[in-house]
């Protein structure tokens, strides 16, 4: 089909042709087309169907408020649903589909809702499916859920990268129409740093889509004049494309660049969109204004639009919607419709105004005190009927209808703080209210200047106020002369006639009916009229539709519009799409990685990692043959114990603190006493929140006078950072102590086994026998022949074991020659498994015993709670609770019979008590296999557990059906004497 | 008048001129027995449970803005009783049986749907925490079962599972969750509370206590004073400046929770779903929105908005897990005021003012809580004793060391 | 949010972790008699103001100061901002 | 100092440092420089100045960076700072450090904690502003920070118009450069 209702004139590139589908029939646009611009030149009036009743719709608007000409754009993984056709711009190629309907557009099954209307009425489904109970789930709600939603996504993943950025500027205007450009005309030239950005893929706003002139040029060719301008100035900043969509505290305000949209495809390397965040000094508010439409009869079918959209397709697109075009106003600017067709000599055949008496049009049948009762043409418009002022009908032949019920000020943005919008009578319209956003302002139409010369002033003089407050001086240039026409309205919401349907929300088909029902049933607030009929909550939000349900509300009730109030606009302005507000932060970049000194090696070696946080850890190191996890964990254990194992534990948090009260410092924040310790000796240590429960533990070693390092979990090492600080900056704030975190520093690696110290003899430089550096000895060395290093006599695993640091650069080198110089003990390097194995084996807490529910008490190291000191959560650890002679201890298990597994989760029973909470004696926090103990074993907590060592209970767990006899005993199942880490 | 699917069909017939107004307008009365502050959730359930389980009478509610607006009228809809510790799991496990049967119990369609909710798991630490969690579910009587990576992936196959930063392990799952049509629940109960004589009393602000000697005897209004014998308040969002006419502090602040609604799209998620790796939770409605949200803002706030960095956040989370939402696109966003309690869990309790009762403290948690709260609260209030399931919730648990601490972060609120 | 660091100058608050009312300053002497009572008030009692809210941010993506600010909790809007150190200072705290 | 036994790795895991040209962009990452961060002890102000200035070592007022002939130096927070030396002459830089401040300031080695990048381009505007939020048009040269590059934390310095150094935790070295790599390549 060729472009049939394509006309003179316009802003598109009719040398360009680009060919596009929709529903899979080939049409040609041009550059400077929307999709919805190019099918209505194609004759295409048919776009979509309407959510409840399936009514056949064509675009209401030629704008971002659409609510009824959506489409599923492109296709596959770039399928993208709900895509309004008056804002998505034509690129050759372009592939839409209808959506919500079946089989066809044409023909839809679900269109059956629309017959059965009368049963669908407002709220209907609150009032029944409820028997028998079990149908909701089972009948009701899946029949419901088909019928569910618009546009479907795809399956797969979105192929297209995303990015995110920052502004800072002193001014955003938003909205590039005649007050935004003037004010960054005016700002710009002043030299202030201006941010401007509009939603549209040309600049102009309403001046392009009308016939007015500024300075004796078309408003068009003027605001191109201006672009041009600023496009020279380096302070502005031009965004075209650019949508402004929410306001945040304190000037920042988020806005969403469509990149490639335009494109078929995004160019290589380049975003879809990209996610502006812009921290502004000042802003101002310049998106326009929306014209509402006149709810009437069968007001919602396809050729049926708002008068200034259909002006718009003719001015801007050269697209004559229809071939008789007919308008229905309530107010001046609508005419300017019938006029500016008919000089584009499309065949206006009459204009329907409400108001009585005034001035009519010349050469246009013009009905005065006339209105619009009903319509004809299912598919799309064919003929309106007509209630002429001398009460008589007339039928008028028309397939296109241009509606202007007035226009609403875009003052959306200025209400993200939720401050009220004000109601102005005399363009029967709200503006923007008291207590929006700081340093926020509306100009122009957003604000109610609705002429020209009234956007243009107030862009100018607003402008100037804020660059005084920004102590910017500017010259005044002279206002450009505009049209200043007077705004001449009388409102009209909805033509009282018959019983049929009147549509105020065409999206979600709420229909003047349905708000008089919930006055009915006294639904009469106007968050609850939104929330029962679904008023205003479709894509479009209630652009075009809440005011309308508003004023009628307001009638029903006798209150005044606003008295009846408004809903508040809530972010975004429009919808946003997810990958844009996610940006680069997907699949496995969703957080950084963290590497260990030792990963290059561990790669080499074919190590299998976990992730830890962020950190990549060495899980086990399989060796060749082993087939099964635990093969490689079992060897790596016995090898260990045995003669010797190293492992990587450079991930714990090291904090350097030093300073002459760096002792008393530790004292406060560690429950058991620091300031005593030895130089060149460590300490395990017990941190407590203020709370009392266990907050952290680590060894703490003192490396010189005033000199300490300590050491943190890994999950820990951040907010245990942070604690510290507000101890020493808002707690003992005169307190001479200094911190930093050398976590990454150094590459720490612990060396344990009965051959550690023979192994760290060949790499240490200096006498490491049990007298020349003890059990927890810890100083400054050096290996290697001279790199500086620490040492540390610390085991976690029970074993005669040192943790030996170099700087981290050499991390790779020193586990490659720990390697070299163990292969005559049989060394291995463990993982985090064999780590866990050998912890639980000597009855260590850790993550899953830390879990913030813990005393100390729980853990057996309540001694280690010092009362003589006040440390942090020393005082509320004496709280009743949190010492109860039964309450939670820690305790070993292990299954009586060997060959039974256990499963950390599980529940403690009696054996032979009910499986009910009365009988639940605690869980099992870790398990682990023990190649020692020869079968599972677990930590658990246990009600009393101190008092059941020795006692046989189960452990149950109903999750995956097993129930086990445990025997309890002390944790330390290995060693318990610890003769060996002494050795 | 009793609603049906007969009546709906019925009122089609003849115009849909019967239906009645939902609940009455009446002008606020002296004195009554029972004045519950707060319309939302809460209380309409509280009035309506006073009346239909504890045959009170003489009761009022007093809303100062409209029915429903409380938290009830915005959160993101999800129904649960998969809870760790012994102070919660049976009182949400209650309220999960009371929803199980509120349609029928109140005559209103809140479209109680139980589709299942699932928390995936990430790591071994986490596994071990959700089976020790769904074990103490069964042992509450609740339902719990532990799902692989395959069998979450037959169920949602488009979640990442092959580029994924943490990989999804596995999943916690409890059939029973699902979702509920969160206005339709003030407005059940608003309507049942109604037809048994309650005064449902809008724009009605509680400005004061009159309290004498350790006792309360009425409230100051934005419509006049009210006497009454017992008041209970239950205002989540607002506690603190209301309880603090009674001058009390509470150990509870005011968060702002933001949560997120996309457009209308054709149903791909039938349950709910927790991401264990990141900030995100998502159910899609019967309309076809998916509703979502994550972590509170983490600052004290009234201003029911949040800021740009949650919204970041929560997108993030959103497409790690679901790399095909990309092009779906957010609708909506906004913003409540959260109670955060210092331990994570609510308060139903006297205070130390003699009739004057609190409910409260019901972090970003309250509205799976509705039914059982309303029916606790009235329990407290007609019988001066705690219901069996909320024994727990006591002002004094913090000065006692009995926190309910489910994350274990401490006297933290903005991490709970 | 904006946050004027007294140092530093405006920063975005995504670069703070929150903690709570200033109050977490004045923390009693553990070693007094009722301890508990008074560390029960001050770790869980809050003012938690509809309007002028003294609160403190820690500077973690950026130079570790502990800071008192002085936020409207209505309005969100910043009134004053001051070193958390200073404050204890001021109310007392020492080593 | 000996160290022949062990051969160091960048903190990209590689012999040498990696050099990157993309469009406009030159990445280069520096293995050549010695950190130690400096704290003044209480009321030890003015001895610290006075070393300082006796080694000619910069101390820098807040939010900024500064350098002489042997150190350089940038403001980390109230009375702490990093500084920068040759790492050829000054690997032990605590212990050289030490040396000048004695017992009136807390000294610790920060060298391998960090990975350095110094990008430059004829303007860094297009894509600094898709990486942080420093609005590094209008900050003065000299200037030093704290930024967050997805959801990295880095110290950010601009030594010149078109010259900066980003300091970030070494164990995200490779996460970092990924990042600049990409974004790079979309403003290119």
């Amino acid at each position: 089909m060729s472009q049939i209702n394509r006309i003179a004139g316009g802003q598109i590139e009719r040398s360009k042709t680009l060919n596009f589908t929709f529903d899979g029939k080939s049409y040609t646009g041009h550059p400077g087309d929307t999709l919805a611009s190019a099918l209505l030149a194609n004759g295409v009036r048919l776009m979509g169907r309407s959510f409840k009743y399936h009514r056949p719709r064509g675009p209401l608007s030629a704008g971002s408020e659409e609510p009824n000409a959506l489409v599923e754009l492109r296709s596959g993984a770039r399928q993208e649903p709900n895509t309004r056709a008056t804002v998505a711009e034509l690129f050759d190629g372009l592939e839409a589909k209808s959506q919500n309907r079946w089989p066809s557009l044409a023909f839809d099954m679900m269109s059956i809702n629309d017959r059965l209307s009368g049963f669908l009425a407002a709220g209907f489904y609150y009032k029944t499916f409820m028997w028998p109970a079990a149908f909701w789930e089972k009948v009701y709600e899946p029949i419901i859920r088909r019928a569910a939603g618009l546009g479907s996504m795809s399956t797969l993943e979105d192929p297209d990268s995303y990015d995110k950025g920052f502004l800072h500027c002193d001014l955003l205007i938003i909205g590039a129409g005649p007050s935004g450009l003037m004010a960054a005309l005016t700002a710009g030239r002043a030299g202030a740093r201006v941010v401007l950005a509009d939603e549209d893929f040309r600049f102009g706003g309403r001046l392009n889509a009308e016939t007015h002139e500024i300075s004796d040029m078309s408003g068009a060719d003027w605001a191109s004049e201006a672009v041009a301008e600023l496009s020279t100035l380096p302070n502005v900043r031009l965004m075209m494309r650019t949508t402004v969509v929410g306001a945040f505290d304190h000037g920042i305000y988020s806005a969403v660049e469509r990149v490639s949209d335009h494109l078929a495809v995004p160019l290589p390397g380049k975003p879809r969109q990209t996610l502006w965040r812009i921290y502004s000094k000042h802003a101002i508010l310049a998106a326009g204004a929306t014209e509402r439409p006149v709810a009437f009869e069968n007001n919602d079918r396809p050729g049926i639009m708002m008068a200034g959209s259909l002006r718009a397709y003719a001015n801007r697109w050269g697209v004559s919607v229809g071939d008789r075009v007919a308008v229905f106003s309530n107010n001046d600017d609508g005419l300017r419709t019938a006029v500016d067709l008919q000089a584009k000599g499309v065949d206006v055949v009459a204009v329907v105004d409400s108001r009585e008496g005034g001035a009519l049009l010349p050469g246009i049948r013009h009905l005065r005190g006339a209105q619009v009762i009903d319509s004809e043409g299912r598919l799309g418009l064919k003929a309106i009927t007509v209630r002429l002022a001398n009460g008589k009908t007339e039928t008028i032949q028309t397939t296109a209808l241009g509606v202007s019920g007035g226009w609403n000020p875009n003052l959306n943005i200025s209400s993200h703080h939720r401050s009220k919008p004000h109601w102005r009578e005399d363009i029967a319209a709200f503006v923007p209210g008291e207590g929006g956003p700081v340093n926020l302002s509306a100009v122009g139409a957003a604000n109610g200047a609705m002429s020209t010369h009234a956007a243009l002033t107030s862009g100018q003089s607003r402008a100037l106020d804020i660059l005084s407050a920004l102590g910017v001086t500017a010259k005044t240039t002279a206002l450009p002369k505009a049209e200043d026409a007077p705004i001449s309205i009388r409102p009209l919401w909805y033509v009282n006639h018959g019983k049929g349907r009147a549509w105020i929300d065409q999206q979600n088909d709420v229909t003047v009916k349905d708000v008089k029902l919930a006055h009915q049933e006294n639904f009469t607030s106007v968050e609850h009229l939104k929330r029962y009929t679904t008023l205003g909550m479709a894509t479009d939000q209630g652009k075009t539709s809440n005011v309308i349900g508003l004023a009628v509300m307001a009638e029903l009730t006798g209150r005044s519009i606003p008295e009846t109030g408004t809903t508040v606009y809530r972010p975004p302005y429009t919808p946003v799409a997810m990958g844009t507000l996610a940006g680069r932060s997907r699949g496995k970049e969703f957080k950084p990685f963290r590497h260990t000194p030792s990963h290059k090696w561990a790669e080499e070696q074919g190590a299998v990692f976990v992730e830890v946080g962020m950190w990549l850890r060495t899980q086990w190191l399989p060796r060749a043959g082993e087939t099964h996890w635990r093969q490689s964990v079992d060897r790596e254990v016995l090898a260990t114990r045995k003669s010797v194992g190293i492992c990587d534990v450079t991930t714990l948090g090291k904090i350097d603190i030093q300073g002459t009260d760096a002792g008393a410092f530790l004292d406060k924040v560690y429950a058991n006493t620091f300031s005593t310790l030895a130089i060149g000796k460590c300490r395990y240590g017990l941190m407590l929140r203020e709370d009392g429960i266990v907050f952290d533990d680590g060894t703490t070693a003192r490396m010189g006078e005033h000199e300490y390092v300590m050491t943190t979990t890994t999950a820990n090492a951040v907010s245990v950072f942070r604690h510290l600080e507000f101890v020493r900056q808002c707690l003992y704030p005169d307190m001479d102590v200094q911190l930093i975190s050398t976590t990454e520093a150094w590459a720490q690696y612990s060396v344990a086994g009965p051959n550690a110290r023979k192994l760290l003899e060949k790499i240490v430089d200096q006498d490491i026998s049990d007298v020349a550096f003890p059990y927890m000895g810890a100083g400054n060395t050096t290996v290697c022949g001279g790199l500086r290093a620490r040492l540390f006599r610390i085991s976690f695993s029970g074993e005669l074991a040192f943790e030996i640091a170099v700087p981290t650069r050499y991390g790779d080198a020193l586990i490659r020659r720990l390697v070299e110089a163990g292969q005559e003990f049989d060394a291995v390097v463990y993982g985090t498994e064999t780590l866990g194995v050998m912890r639980i084996e000597k009855g260590h807490v850790a993550g899953n015993e830390l879990n913030g529910q813990s005393t100390a008490l729980n853990m057996g190291l309540g001694k280690m709670v010092s009362k003589k000191k006040d440390s942090i959560g020393m005082p509320l650890s004496q709280r009743e609770g949190l010492n109860d002679l039964d309450g939670y201890r820690l305790v070993g298990v292990k299954p009586v019979d060997k060959d039974q597994p256990l499963n950390a989760g599980s529940h403690f029973l009696e054996i032979g008590a009910a499986p009910v909470a009365e009988n639940d004696g605690g869980w099992l926090t870790s398990m682990v296999y023990s190649p020692h103990i020869g079968s599972h074993i677990a930590l658990g907590y246990l009600k009393a557990g101190d008092q059941k060592i020795g006692k046989h209970m189960r452990a149950v767990n109903f999750l995956n059906k097993t129930d086990v006899e445990i025997e309890i005993v002390s944790p330390h199942f290995f060693d318990p004497e610890g003769e060996r880490l002494r050795g | 008048m009793r609603y049906s699917g007969f009546r709906v069909i019925a009122e089609a017939l003849s115009g849909h001129k019967g239906w009645k107004p939902v609940w009455r307008d009446p002008v606020p009365q002296a004195e009554y027995d029972y004045i519950i502050v707060g319309g939302g959730g809460h209380g309409l359930a509280t009035a309506y449970y006073l009346a239909k389980e504890f045959g009170q009478a003489r009761i009022a509610v007093l809303e100062k803005g409209y029915l429903g607006g409380g938290n009830v009228g915005r959160n993101t809809t999800i129904i649960r009783s998969n809870y760790l510790l012994d102070g919660n799991e049976p009182f949400y496990e209650f309220s999960l049986k009371l929803w199980e049967g509120l349609e029928q119990d109140f005559n209103y369609n809140a479209m109680v749907s139980q589709r299942g909710i699932m928390n995936l798991i990430h790591t071994d630490a986490q596994r071990d925490a959700f089976t020790r969690r769904g074990n103490g579910m069964i042992l509450h009587g609740a339902d719990a079962e532990l799902l692989t990576r395959d069998q979450v992936k037959a169920m949602y196959p488009f979640l990442n599972f092959d580029n994924a930063r943490f990989p999804i392990k596995g999943a916690l799952t409890q059939k029973r969750g699902g979702t509920v049509r969160h206005d339709a629940v003030a407005w059940g109960y608003a309507r049942g509370a109604d037809t048994r004589g309650v005064d449902l009393i809008q724009n009605c602000e509680v400005t004061g206590f009159k309290i004498e000697n350790g006792k309360v005897f009425g409230v100051e209004t934005t419509r006049g004073y009210i006497r009454a014998k017992k008041v209970g308040v239950a205002v989540a969002g607002s506690s603190s400046k209301v309880m603090a006419h009674a001058g009390l502090r509470l150990p509870i602040e005011s968060h702002v929770l933001q949560a997120f609604v996309s457009e209308g799209l054709k149903p791909l998620i039938n349950g709910v779903m927790t991401f264990g790796a990141g900030h995100f939770y998502v159910s899609q409605s019967d309309k076809g929105g998916l509703v979502f949200g994550g972590d509170i803002d983490g600052y004290n706030s009234y201003a029911q908005r949040g800021n740009l960095p949650v919204i970041e956040d929560v997108a993030e989370g959103g497409m790690a897990l679901m790399p095909m939402i990309g092009r779906a696109r957010l609708l909506r966003t906004w913003g409540g005021i959260m109670d955060m309690s210092m331990d994570g869990s609510p308060i139903i309790d006297k205070t130390h003012i003699d009739g004057l009762y609190f409910n409260g403290g019901w972090c970003y948690g309250g509205f799976k809580a509705t039914p059982a709260s309303g029916w606790c609260f009235a329990h407290l209030l007609a019988k001066d004793e705690p219901h069996k399931t909320a024994t727990a919730y006591r002002f004094d648990r913090f000065l006692k060391g009995r926190m309910i601490d489910e994350k274990g972060m401490g006297a933290t609120p903005n991490l709970h | 949010m904006i946050i004027n660091h007294p140092i530093l100058g405006p920063r975005d608050a995504q670069e703070f972790v929150y903690l709570g009312d200033e109050s977490l300053i004045a923390r009693p002497d553990g070693l007094a008699p009722d301890a508990i009572g008074a560390f029960h008030d001050y770790l869980y009692l809050r003012n938690n103001p509809a309007g002028e809210h003294r609160e403190l941010w820690y500077h973690e993506q950026g130079d570790r100061s502990w800071l008192v600010v002085t936020r409207n909790t209505v309005t969100h809007v910043i009134t004053k901002v001051e070193m958390a150190r200073d404050v204890a200072r001021r109310m007392g705290r020492s080593k | 100092m000996g160290n022949a036994l062990l051969k160091p790795l960048t903190a990209l895991g590689r012999d040498t440092p990696k050099t990157i040209e993309i469009g406009g962009y030159r990445i280069v990452e520096r293995f050549d420089v010695a950190l130690a961060s400096l704290a003044t002890r209480r009321g030890r102000e003015k001895d610290v100045a006075k070393a300082a200035k006796a080694a000619k070592l910069p101390l820098p007022v807040s939010a900024r960076s500064s350098s002489t002939s042997s150190y350089g130096a940038f403001w980390l927070s109230p009375q702490q700072w990093m500084i920068e030396a040759s790492f050829s002459t000054h690997e032990d830089i605590s212990a050289h450090l030490k040396k000048i401040f004695s017992d009136a300031a807390s000294i610790t080695e920060q060298t391998d904690a960090w990975v350095r990048f110094d990008v430059s381009a004829p303007t860094l505007q297009p894509l600094f502003e898709r990486l942080c939020n420093v609005d590094l048009p209008e900050t003065p040269v000299g200037y030093a920070g704290r930024t967050v590059i997805e959801h990295i934390g880095c110290n950010l310095i601009k030594r010149g118009e078109g010259e900066v150094t980003l300091y970030g935790p070494r164990s995200m070295a490779a996460s970092l450069l990924h990042v600049l790599e990409v974004t790079a390549r979309s403003v290119d």
